[in-house]
């Protein structure tokens, strides 16, 4: 596989909310082979306070600029120094990491799942097939109107769009699980479908048990603490079932960070 | 031109600089991102004689300049080993210690004995200071008789580089140094992470699922580097130094204060560049610094 | 209102957090600056029979998240702090806790006896851990034996809380910690500093003058706390965590891990503010958690 | 003693050379405080790494629209990270701090050595006597004329001011003690002169041993590494001689950063 790490100058860096930043940075030799599901790590200090470099997953490129995209949450501290950042400040970004989405199967349909910050993959997916004349259902979960992003370029890719928030300031109030759950045994959505889903563990393994129960294919991204990102520190596994009943470590960083959502021993 | 090549044992590095077991894998991870060639050496994970799986998740937590893991020695065991990794070492230009780790004397050498039969490799590490296993590999490490009783029998088995890493996590580091010392080590290098905990206090639960881990990265290095002086100043044999080193001046420290050669850890994972950073730095120090060999800083603090 | 009182032995602490001893002198430095009243307690500056000059310098360096120190247990002796320091303690309304420091049992007893014959003092906390002295003090923190004897004869001469802070330089901190509670020992206090060192590479010689000093700070938090969960499940007597702690959150860490209070040390060096800031955070937290009293939280991490 | 902890507000950081910035904080309370010689403690980095204040000595204070200036010349990663700071940006400033110097015995003429960064004490001094007509003579070496500040202010107040650099490119070429030396052995200044210096420890020490030969009071301004600035942690002993062949050690950041010359045992 091929890697880099290299000195990507900011170019832009825009607070969408009080809390979530749109980055784009000028890395062209990661920009021109990232794979929708991949991400970069990124050294957010030169001091080691904090010390590792955080993971990101890639929201778009563009490879004509050499950049590529992320969107990011300010969770704690690695997170708020880099919206401290200012344009042609220069980041250490070391990427393309992981194996991304597996759109072989491609006679299925398509539908999308996005909670909160974990919608960046599925916008890179989306941009990533947009000329492929794909149907995409997306389904779009956030808290609030605010953390709905690019509405506009989705409703025009996408065949469907399905909102919701937490407090019902936009879409359906309520939980994207819920919605999607209830679309499903209403039949509304094609049974040869795939699902992606994105976002935090727990939405994960509620949407892992609803399509394991209609027998739909997911797969899914997952989030763990990573330290290097590279398969280094064996930092980041995932319980994966083995043939028997036995079980295996894989590592989110390299063997994913997406997974067919089947072979996950989902935990906690 | 300096001479950047430091012999420890039987072995000449081309470089004092090598990797830390268990932070580069088994070398092949990021092989597209540098060049090992350009390294004195590296270090594998730890090798058990049977596949270890390593402990649950959660498995590593950031703290203040540094990190806890709790990775417990998972590995693909000595015989994948042999099958699948053995061969990439050929080509290397790098000196390859494998580091062995167990639970026994016994299966300490029942891993030697296989790796003894292959070629392609300059030495061992012996862990026994791994502060991730239940039973195992720390207990050695804090009794000097167990450890001197292990160096001994392995010493029958290979004529290699016989090197014995050390836990911090004791009174005295120097007396377990001399014992291994005194039973035939040919190195001794130090040190494994330092035992540490994390709470998340939101959640209330260890970031760590086994609640302790082992504690790296720079926070550790004045620890580290009062040990590997400690050991130097009482042993014969060459210490390596570990803990806490990402430039070349952490090195630097390290080789003053009685290291022969450093492994680097941590590091890599937020700078995969380090290791060979830290070998141009050295190397650049000494030009500024009109020395002729590394050999020449080894060991040179002044006290006063 | 949440009860922010803690009780060790036979004294009542207003909150858990205290001042750790050697890094707020005797209280009366920064008095200006922060009402120390709004702290548990202080525990003073080590007090040694005669008085001490201390380490020659430099005697501080800063390292990574951390800094070394080597004052050397340097006070104004018994005598000194007994006419000029302890009168100010009379307007606390904080509790008074006395370092004491020795080289030989005889001479923690004269400490002890000496202050016995005051009254504003409401217990004692007893350094057998400082890694600065020649001799002395870190030889007893190490050998459990000494430790016990030393706690034996303390218990005689006095019916004040009697504190006992530990080393972290041992392989078995928990082993130490038996043996002062079965000699009697009311409380236990850790960690003390770590042993660490650090070189300047440009002059080449240790950035401490006697070459090693104590670590603390951030860094060593992780180290301090798996000590302090180590030994509050050893032992039945009160633990007070030490070690790194800056903001309420750390101080959370400890008392979830084990600790019935805490002493901060090197925070107060770069935030004056940062003991009284950790008292009002902790409360907080235990307000938005519903919780009555600061008690509920000691020992609660969910370890599954 | 009054001490104030205090967020500052960064009202303007210049840079003066390469390496050397001059930075003005809005901190009313300390300004209000400040006699010349001390100095504050600054935090540069909410973060543990630099975990520790640094130490810097008050150039001058602007009262009535309460700042404090400082100078400062980029040495480490404390340094550096505040010469990357900007106009708004906020810093904990602890001040006023330390005994400065000592302007009892104003029946002498005073000399004023300054070595360097260690001048801005010396040039507070001035500001601060500068009603008082007295004849000021200063000396002032620096490495290159980039790096002598304040020359015109200094030329207007001080009856007599005398520069060196390193490298000749203003005033004479050579070490500021050396001239200093000279002008005392040729007998241009007045024997009844008490003396100021600041600067590098080497550079006192040498001030030192000319001023005892000639019998020449002096006061020397001390840099030693600090921890807390506040007596707290005992770290920045200097070692003092005693009445007896006994010596006794005395805190730079308490009992001076001034100190009486003829005090100090010189070491090193
Ligand atoms: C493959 C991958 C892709 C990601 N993509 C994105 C993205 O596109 N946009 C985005 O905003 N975030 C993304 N994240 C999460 C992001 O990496 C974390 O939010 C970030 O590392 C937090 O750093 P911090 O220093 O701000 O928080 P810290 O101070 O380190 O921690 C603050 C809180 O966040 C939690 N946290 C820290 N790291 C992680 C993590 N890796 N996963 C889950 N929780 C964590 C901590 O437990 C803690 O409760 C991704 C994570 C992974 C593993
Ligand atoms: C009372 C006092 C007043 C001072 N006033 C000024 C001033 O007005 N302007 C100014 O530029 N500097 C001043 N200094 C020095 C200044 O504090 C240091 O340059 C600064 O702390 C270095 O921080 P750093 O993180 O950039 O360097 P570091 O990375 O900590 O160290 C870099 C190098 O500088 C040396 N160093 C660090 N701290 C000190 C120190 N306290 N004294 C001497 N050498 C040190 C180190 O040994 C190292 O070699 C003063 C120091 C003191 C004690
Ligand atoms: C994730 C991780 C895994 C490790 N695994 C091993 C191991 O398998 N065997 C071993 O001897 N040391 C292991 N170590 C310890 C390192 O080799 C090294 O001694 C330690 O990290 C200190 O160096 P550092 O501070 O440079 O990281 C591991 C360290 C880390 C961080
Ligand atoms: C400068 C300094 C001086 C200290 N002096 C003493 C002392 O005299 N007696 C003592 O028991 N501990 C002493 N300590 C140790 C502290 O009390 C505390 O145990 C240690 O600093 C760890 O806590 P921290 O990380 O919060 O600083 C000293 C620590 C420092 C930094
Ligand atoms: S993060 Fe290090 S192996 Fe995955
Ligand atoms: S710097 Fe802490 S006592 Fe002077």
């Amino acid at each position: 596989m091929v890697l880099y790490d290299k000195k990507g100058e900011i170019r832009y860096l825009n607070k969408l909310t009080d809390d979530i930043y749109h980055l784009g940075i000028k890395c062209p030799e990661i920009s021109k082979r990232c794979h929708p599901g991949q991400f970069v790590m990124i050294r957010v200090s030169e001091n080691y306070d904090p010390l590792l470099r955080r993971p990101f997953s890639i929201l778009r490129t563009i490879s004509e600029e050499g950049i590529i995209e992320i969107i990011f949450k300010v969770v704690g501290k690695g997170t708020k120094i880099l919206s401290e950042k200012r344009r042609g400040d220069v980041l250490d970004v070391l990427g393309p990491l992981g194996r991304g989405f597996n759109f072989s199967d491609r006679s299925k349909n398509y539908i999308l799942i996005g909670g909160g910050i974990g919608f960046p993959p599925l916008f890179f997916m989306i941009d990533f097939l947009k000329n492929e004349k794909k149907d995409i259902i997306f389904y779009y979960g956030a808290k609030r109107k605010e953390e709905i992003f690019f509405k506009m370029e989705l409703q025009k890719i996408c065949a469907k769009l399905v909102l919701t928030t937490e407090d019902g300031s936009s879409g359906e109030k309520g939980l994207i699980s819920d919605v999607f759950s209830k679309d499903l045994d209403a039949g509304i959505l094609e049974s040869d479908s795939e699902v992606f889903s994105c976002g935090p563990n727990p939405m994960l393994k509620v949407i892992s048990s609803i399509c394991e129960r209609c027998d739909l294919k997911l797969q899914v991204s997952l989030e763990n603490m990573m330290a290097c990102g590279t398969g280094l520190c064996q930092g980041c596994a995932v319980k994966i079932k083995n043939s028997k009943d036995d079980f295996e470590y894989k590592l989110v960083c390299k063997d994913g960070p997406v997974f067919d959502s089947n072979i996950i021993l989902w935990e906690g | 031109m300096v001479d950047m090549s430091v012999k420890i044992g039987n072995v000449i590095f081309k470089n004092p600089v090598l990797t830390a077991s268990g932070t580069f894998g088994y070398g092949d991870e990021i092989s597209s991102l540098i060049d090992i060639n350009l390294l004195g050496g590296i270090v594998t994970k730890s090798i058990t004689y049977n596949p270890r799986k390593g402990n649950p998740p959660p498995r590593i937590a950031e703290t203040t300049a540094g990190m806890l893991n709790s990775i417990g020695l998972a590995n693909i065991g000595v015989k994948r080993f042999l099958d699948e990794k053995i061969r990439l070492y050929e080509s290397f230009d790098a000196r390859v210690i494998v580091s062995v780790a167990g639970e026994t004397i016994k299966e300490y050498c029942k891993v030697v004995e296989c790796i003894e039969k292959k070629d392609n490799i300059d030495g061992y590490e012996i862990n026994i200071s791994c502060p991730n296993t239940d039973r195992g590999g720390i207990y050695f490490g804090i009794d000097k008789k167990m450890s001197g009783n292990l160096v001994t029998e392995l010493k029958k088995l290979t004529a290699r580089l016989l090197i014995v890493k050390l836990t911090p996590n004791v009174t005295s580091i120097s007396e377990i140094a001399e014992a291994v010392e005194d039973a035939g080590a040919d190195c001794v290098s130090l040190v494994n992470s330092f035992i540490g905990m994390a709470v998340d206090v939101k959640t209330r639960k260890p970031k760590i699922k086994k609640i302790i881990g082992g504690l790296t990265g720079p926070c550790i290095k004045p620890l580290a580097l009062a040990k590997v002086h400690e050991v130097y100043s009482k042993v014969k044999i060459p210490v390596i130094g570990i803990g806490g080193i990402v430039t070349g001046d952490d090195a630097l420290e390290f080789l003053m204060a009685g290291a022969s050669a450093v492994e680097v850890g941590t590091a890599s994972f937020f700078n995969p560049y380090a290791p060979i950073k830290i070998v141009e730095e050295i190397k650049s120090y000494l030009e500024e610094n009109n020395m002729k060999k590394v050999s020449e800083v080894v060991g040179i603090i002044i006290v006063s």
